[in-house]
């Protein structure tokens, strides 16, 4: 059966992208942000994950406002990135995983998750940064991915609640899926910032903090909070620890800490890195 | 009427239903600005790609004004109006400045005094 | 408080729309399917409703399968009708609601459904042909419609106990929502017909039959059907079922039968069309 | 890989993930025919058409074949290839004959002998 070796949590900003496109990993105001990914790929690269299932939010590329889906999973054979108007590099073509996504969907809707499906979709930087953490040489052409969007954009947004349960499900699914797979799944997105508003520039550290510990331990807590909770906590976008809790919904085993720091400021968020190992 | 209303929290729309309504001409606009043409089209004739996306006088008005906050307030998303930034020369730190009365220098200086883990830099 | 009078089932074949285009209505073929549709009428004259929720399914015109909503609700102001390559005229727009619409989507989401939400569709003859029956005369440019789409065409698609429990919340939802509107909730599509295969053509009115019944006495009976079950007895595109089993989810109050008859053949289908008043 | 396999029934092909994934490019292809354009443009040249939505070898004999089992075997949905018949001059009647080997009259008697509900006809 396909084995969920770890989850990972880690930002998704364009800034990340232009900062690697520009090679400022080890100025000042980069350093310790990309030091944090050293002992992540260090255990990632170990692993060498066959699939990568990566939950994110789509900021305007594909998932507009016409047609916006609560849950979107992709079942395609590969997806491309493009101009966001954000001056990133778009990134070569992604390897998709046909049969474990469909295992996926049939799973989810079986269980009564309403996803939509997309056989042909543009991934955004949610996904393509994370990505590219993980293969900042950009090789990432031998693993399969699986894209996750979840709708952080417009309210009314999954319950924190809701977002735990899809991931348990999707954790479900993958460890009935026949085949020895190793997969890693990535939570993204984050922690605390608020982009917009006189409120704009907000960061609660104690609070991703507090995210953080009870992520590994307790992920059930979170739930407590709405997501009017969430915002007024973590800002208008600290909303995207909806992917962090997908992530580790996945993660059906014993759960511990492989590494964790948190970076702030990091453009306007508090960048949380986390990796969780799942046994 | 009976829509639910988001909590009250000082400085912060809700980008809820309602608000996605007022502002679906405004962030089609934006949205568009994925594309190099959309970019390019705005740039060159502003009034007229507005007109384009339908949108309304004040929200109009709020463009032709860089007024970010407005934008906001007539159904403008975050996620799209941004995309108004690179063609401006704007990034997410002018953007925070522009929306709570600091410089840019003085809105970065606000995110440093919340920073975090940053030993090595 | 919005009330729901009342919902009405009815097929929404593009051949229906063909044969209103060129008056066809009194002929041998279609007279006795045309006829059934004169008491709907007359009761949906006399409640004249504010609002008109349709539940239908996408044939190929928005919902394409690069991001194929398993349900997808409607908020817009207006929607548009096309070319759909049918030959039938297109219908001028729409008119949408977006206030309720909204309100549906909140208390969906609020309660784990995860609809994608549409601020710009295009509706095709699943949910055009069902509204030019309630107004031959294309006068509806008075009635407000919400338009709610159920993935019917690939596999998974929602279970009939899904789309009825999501029919319910729907039901709910419009029932707790401010104002004196009268509401009407439509079924469409269906009943048994096999598009596709070397069994195409079957139907099955004994089982359409069973449905209609326990449609309006007993819908919980019907969730014991498994899809490949609805398959068997009714056809590949029985499926269709679905649409129905949401709109008599709808239904909260005191039900009773106002209207019901099968016709078939009606192109390759039989065609149910039932009142149900909602008390 | 352990992907639901659908009930086996007879004469039936249930247009599932794999075969959605297979049938990807023809059904896209067919979705196209929405279009006047698109209609014309496989008119005036059908293999250039399908070669614009890269359509495999067999889906390409299949089309060219008229050969509507065919299609489905070959991840057709006869939502999007349907769409086919009013270009061929084809309606749901001669499809159900194709398939079934019939002629359409034998076809629509088949569908007459379930009939139901036509007293007044
Ligand atoms: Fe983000
Ligand atoms: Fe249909």
């Amino acid at each position: 059966m396909a084995k969920i070796v770890g989850g990972i949590g880690s930002s998704h900003i364009p800034a990340i992208g232009v900062a690697m496109d520009k090679g400022l990993e080890d100025t000042p105001y980069w350093r310790d942000f990309f030091q944090s990914y050293v002992p992540l790929r260090k255990w990632f690269n170990e692993v060498d994950p066959d699939i990568l299932v990566i939950f994110y939010n789509d900021h305007g590329l594909e998932m507009f406002l016409d047609k916006k889906p609560t849950f979107a999973v992709g079942t395609a054979a590969e997806y491309e990135n493009a101009d966001e108007g954000w001056g990133i590099n778009p990134i070569p073509p992604v390897r998709g995983e046909t049969e474990l996504s469909w295992h996926i969907v049939n799973e989810l809707v079986e269980n009564d998750f309403d996803p939509t499906v997309c056989q042909e979709i543009k991934v955004d930087h949610g996904l393509t940064v994370p990505l590219t953490l993980m293969y900042p040489a950009k090789d990432y052409s031998k693993v399969k991915v699986i894209p996750i969007c979840i709708n952080c954009e417009r309210h009314p947004m999954p319950k924190l609640s809701r977002s735990y349960a899809f991931g348990q499900q999707i954790g479900r699914a993958i460890e009935s899926f026949g085949g020895d797979q190793k997969v890693v799944v990535m939570g993204t997105g984050g922690l605390s910032h608020q982009l917009d508003g006189e409120r704009a520039g907000i960061i609660n550290t104690e609070f991703d903090l507090l995210c953080m510990e009870k992520i590994v331990s307790d992920p059930e807590y979170l739930t407590k909070y709405s997501l009017e909770d969430i915002v007024e906590l973590a800002g208008g976008q600290g909303v995207e620890l909806n992917m962090w809790m997908a992530m580790r919904g996945c993660l059906t085993g014993k759960v511990t800490e492989g590494y964790s720091n948190l970076v702030a400021p990091i453009s306007n968020t508090a960048a949380g890195i986390q990796l969780l190992i799942n046994e | 009427m009976t829509i639910k209303k988001m909590r009250d929290i000082e400085g912060t729309t809700f980008f809820d239903g309602p608000m996605s309504t007022k502002g679906y001409p405004v962030n089609k606009m934006f949205h568009s600005f994925n594309s190099k043409d959309g970019r390019d089209a705005f740039v060159a004739d502003e009034e007229a790609y507005m007109e384009k996306f339908k949108l309304n006088e004040a929200q109009k008005q709020c463009v032709r004004d860089r007024d970010v906050l407005g934008l906001i307030r007539e159904g403008g998303s975050i996620y799209y109006l941004a995309k108004i930034g690179p063609i401006l020369g704007l990034n997410v730190q002018d953007f925070g400045g522009l929306q709570t009365g600091k410089t840019t220098e003085e809105f970065q200086a606000y995110l440093d005094s919340q920073g975090i883990g940053k030993n090595n830099g």
